[in-house]
């Protein structure tokens, strides 16, 4: 499939430069043909700093390619993996939330599930319908009645993480957001399906987790997870809207940080450069390791699955036992 | 999801002085201090001991003080009945966090400052004579935040309900997640919800109280999990803060936003109520949601329904 | 308790003509001994007048009765059966119908319930904010969480219709009315507590049916039920609104009608008059009723008591079968 | 509560005209009207048979005519594979009521007139192969209308799909409860809703195809109740009629109000479908939700949950 040109990220920009030179150089290699070995020089380097620069990401650039205009966003995978999936909408009570995307899907004729994912939309008034992917009270109880509907027809489910968090605004409130996303946590918890979460992109607090709490939980390689934005958690902890960077690396929001503090189980690899320079890729990586996992849990009984899930978040947290 | 402390704060300011009450009387010395209150609302000036015997409610303008998990337990449970545990469960420092102080260093001063150990209280006690789990969060300890100690010690009092098959009562006071606990913070949420479904499921029952002020992450998990949900006069509960709301909506809220009333309005909570109602209204209904009729040979006290409620001790 | 003099209706006029009579002879007694007789043949006119009046009610006449102003609502029978009744607000999600009462009552030390009952609101304002007792969806909602509620703590059930029906509005359709009612008919109908319901004034089609599946249903005397309102069904079928008598008569709304239909299982006696003249008298029957009820369903087993309820409606219907 | 029949056919005179298209012409003699049939929304003049073969679907601007029951049978089942059940249930007349005319007499004329004993058809049948128990009504009789016969036979039909253990669909169209039959109609409501819990509690999918037009008391019932929801397009469905609200509230109502569209936006149904993808997409839904998995050794497939979905016969 086609794609456009990746946009650079600021921290790319040392890239860029040296990719526009060798541009600038391969157009006079006509009649310049003395140029071929500087060009395959600057190659070399290109390819060493492009290593070097993806090897070495700060949190705040992995947070910049999560929050990438032209990363991958749940429909972009669901495309990919099953150009029949069938969408199902509505909370049936007044609300079909653009935020929230749910479809039945076949990964191969031994797999379907259903998918349940946040959506952020790509051009402007598809950002403005999706909410800028801030699910609202009734995204999350469109979500549970497909969960429910999952529950009872044996269906496994996976659900796609990509969100700055549920909507703070006075309707959503209104609606008890809050009491959408309890819920979501408790029936969750209680669902004999198989149920695995992968943040695509970021992973924004209590809104994120209304669609997380899952047998295994996954994090592409340049995603991010968190209890509160960076730029929240610096303004109230530093007070100060300018130390994001610092914010980003205490809260330790990276796929590899929270893997090595035992709340996700794995990392998915993403193409270099981040997800959206290669969405075929990226679809085909998530598709690979869900059918992994999702076949591993199958093997479970029903009972097995909850208890398995369960265990899971009772073991998470860290503290010390005095006597 | 941490709300403004700003928020609470001013509202207190708002709350005009009543013109037919005595004037204020500004405060003379620590002695002074210790012996008399001033109301936040009305400005009377209120004898520690009457105030303390009236649960921290203003006799003359109803203005409820916000108080400490002791005091609240002191109000719910039976004398001498509550029975502590997880007493010194302590916070570690898992992401070694430090901001413009080292987390570790600002858990030992909130230790000082409260004489807590952490944000919530837990334990067994009996209300009226009916055994109950209960829980109270301390705003005072680092504004109530739920971090790895709060979810632990909510978890396993929820699972000691479970283990004596008794009701569980869980007082909310919360600004909303521990962000020193990054990632680990926001967990409690699922681990707490978790254990719910389990109760839930022993059909047990669950009462959650919120009280001023319940914000985030607390909000969105346990306390909003209640069979019965009672806010108390005076709460402001919801997910997101007022500020944080009206930054993304560009509008001014309604005064009473997020208030008791407002949850009350929209349907979020089963009532409001006076803090002097709260222990009768609770032991009222711990009583009615235990089975009636404990006759074995009528068909439906036995049948296949799990017991609920609690035992009651004569 | 004192109550206000019972307004009386168009039917009731030579009633009142003959009172006044009274009343007026009354006054003239000090002065004219002799009117003594005069006056005791009037009252025992009176007494005769009413009797064959009241039992010789047409289904419109009924209709006024359950629809007088004065007639006694829900909250009036939750005051009279428990000063200490508990009301249990709101639908979790937005809204706390108050056409749609809930409350946890006590009818002795044996007996407590759960009851959801309509509520029509006695002053313009009450009315208002009760919408004339007719339920948004969200009031239906806010019913089955504590019929839930019920079930989950074996709290046996009592609704009170009085209702013109479900409120046929622009939001009422947008969230859902349809289904609001459907899933109730689903979900009461697989309840294992018993679940009684009394139609205390109108009941009022689907609206009222959303709170009526249940093992028993009884009427007062002077209630009515029916699938539309007479005023529709005229409307519809003699394309009239003035043949609201005809079409009353013609759907067979009044108890007795209803009861021979073998629809509902018992009527409940109303003070003469109707239920406003003695608001205590109708809350003692009342709950007379629902004791001897519940009593005798609380004797089965759960999933007795929920067969019992779907084996009542599986009944109910006439039709041939030609072979 | 019965929807307003004017509703719907000022609806259709609404549609304007499209100027690109044939200009109309005028009808001829009956021979002419047996084999051609205009479009009520773009007035082309339509070959029947064309009509039939694009499932009375207009093919120039996808206006979607009304059809009856055995038609709709015949766009669903696969050929000869529907086979009826309770085929010649009567109505009673309870109530032997009469407005200007007598029920009973009524229900005559409309059975000669529709050629159809009651307002539905129920039977099981096959879809691309997959077994299923298909009910379907038609508009045509009594306007749809729901009183006992209609009742009594969707819900032995809901039966039939549990005692066979296949899936159930319900094509759905009426204007609402029939009058006629009184408080026994309301209580049809009740008796169809409880059925399908069962069929809910037996794990078995149940698919409801809302068509033009769908109101009152089955749309408060049977119809919304299933575990999917889609409207077919061009049809209009709700609890109260356009007109019943307008007076009730007032005011205008939206352009699209109880549309398809309207349906979808309001999250009501899961999907708004054209008549030319219905039947694959049954297909298809009842294929997803069989379990996929047959091989006994593996623990999630023989593990308490109950079989659902069809057997499919190859
Ligand atoms: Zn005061
Ligand atoms: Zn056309």
């Amino acid at each position: 499939m086609a794609e456009n040109k990746p946009i650079p990220l600021e921290f790319e920009k040392p890239l860029e430069v040296l990719s526009e030179q060798i541009t600038r150089l391969e157009q006079q290699l006509v009649s310049h043909p003395e140029l071929e070995a500087d060009i395959e020089k600057l190659q070399e380097q290109y390819s060493k700093l492009k290593k070097s620069l993806y090897s070495n990401l700060k949190s705040i650039d992995h947070l910049a390619i999560a929050r990438h205009p032209q990363r991958p966003y749940t429909r972009d995978y669901l495309e990919r993996w099953d150009p029949n999936w069938l969408e199902l909408h509505g909370d049936r009570k007044g609300s079909d939330d653009q935020a929230m995307v749910c479809g039945l899907v076949r990964f191969d004729d031994e797999l379907r599930c259903l998918v349940v994912g946040t959506q952020k939309g790509r051009d402007l008034r598809a950002k403005q319908r999706c909410n800028f992917g801030m699910p609202q009270p009734e995204g999350y109880r469109k979500a549970l009645r497909l969960f429910h509907h999952a529950e009872k027809f044996g269906i496994p489910i996976v659900t796609l993480i990509d969100t700055p968090g549920a909507y703070p605004g006075l309707e959503a409130e209104e609606h008890n957001q809050a009491q959408a996303i309890a819920v979501n946590l408790l029936e969750l918890s209680g669902l004999t399906v198989p149920v695995i979460s992968v943040v695509t992109g970021e992973g924004g607090s209590g809104g994120a987790l209304a669609i997380g709490v899952t047998n295994r939980i996954l994090m592409l390689e340049h995603s991010v997870y968190s209890v509160i934005s960076p730029e929240g958690c610096a303004s109230i902890l530093w007070r100060s809207s300018e130390k994001v960077l610092e914010a980003a690396e205490a809260m330790r929001i990276t796929a590899r940080e929270i893997l090595a503090l035992g709340v996700i189980d794995g990392v998915i690899e993403e193409p270099l450069g981040g997800a959206h320079h290669d969405m075929d890729m990226a679809a085909a990586n998530v598709k690979a390791a869900l059918t992994r996992e999702l076949k591993s849990l199958l093997a479970l009984s029903p009972a097995e699955i909850r208890k398995d899930r369960q265990n899971k978040y009772r073991k998470i947290g860290a503290f010390v036992e005095a006597n | 999801m941490a709300m403004d402390l700003k928020d609470w704060f001013s509202n207190r300011r708002k709350r005009r002085e009543r013109e037919n009450l005595v004037p204020k009387q500004p405060l003379s010395n620590e002695e002074y201090c210790a012996l008399w209150k001033q109301c936040f609302q009305c400005r009377e000036m209120l004898y520690a001991r009457d105030l303390r015997h009236n649960l921290h409610v203003c006799p003359k303008c109803q203005y409820h003080f916000r108080i400490g998990a002791e005091e609240r337990i002191e109000q719910i449970a039976d004398p001498d009945s509550f029975v502590e545990i997880d007493q010194k469960m302590d916070s570690a420092d898992p992401l070694e966090f430090v901001d413009t102080d080292a987390y570790s260093k600002r858990q030992k001063q909130a230790q000082k400052k409260s004489g807590l150990y952490e944000a919530v209280l837990t334990g067994t006690c009996r209300i009226n004579g009916h055994d109950a789990a209960l829980g109270v969060m301390d705003f005072a300890f680092f504004g109530g935040s739920m971090g790895s100690v709060v979810g632990e010690k909510v978890t396993r009092l929820i699972e000691k309900a479970i283990e004596e098959h008794i009701p569980l009562i869980i007082v909310s006071s919360s600004g909303g997640a521990r962000m020193q606990e990054g990632i680990l913070s926001l967990m409690q949420l699922a681990k707490t919800s978790s254990a719910l479904k389990d109760l839930s499921d022993a059909g047990l029952l669950y009462i959650s109280i919120l009280s001023e002020p319940t914000f985030g992450g607390v909000t969105a998990s346990f306390a909003m999990l209640g069979d019965i949900i009672i806010a108390e006069r005076g709460a402001r509960v919801g997910f997101a803060g007022r500020r944080v709301i009206e930054q993304t909506i560009r509008q001014k809220l309604p005064a009473d936003f997020q208030t008791a009333e407002y949850l009350l309005k929209h349907g979020q909570v089963d009532m409001v109520l006076d803090r002097l109602q709260i222990k009768e209204t609770l032991a009222n209904m711990i009583q009615f949601h235990q089975p009636l009729v404990e006759d074995p040979n009528r068909a439906f006290s036995k049948n296949g329904r799990s017991k609920v409620g609690s035992r009651t001790k004569k």
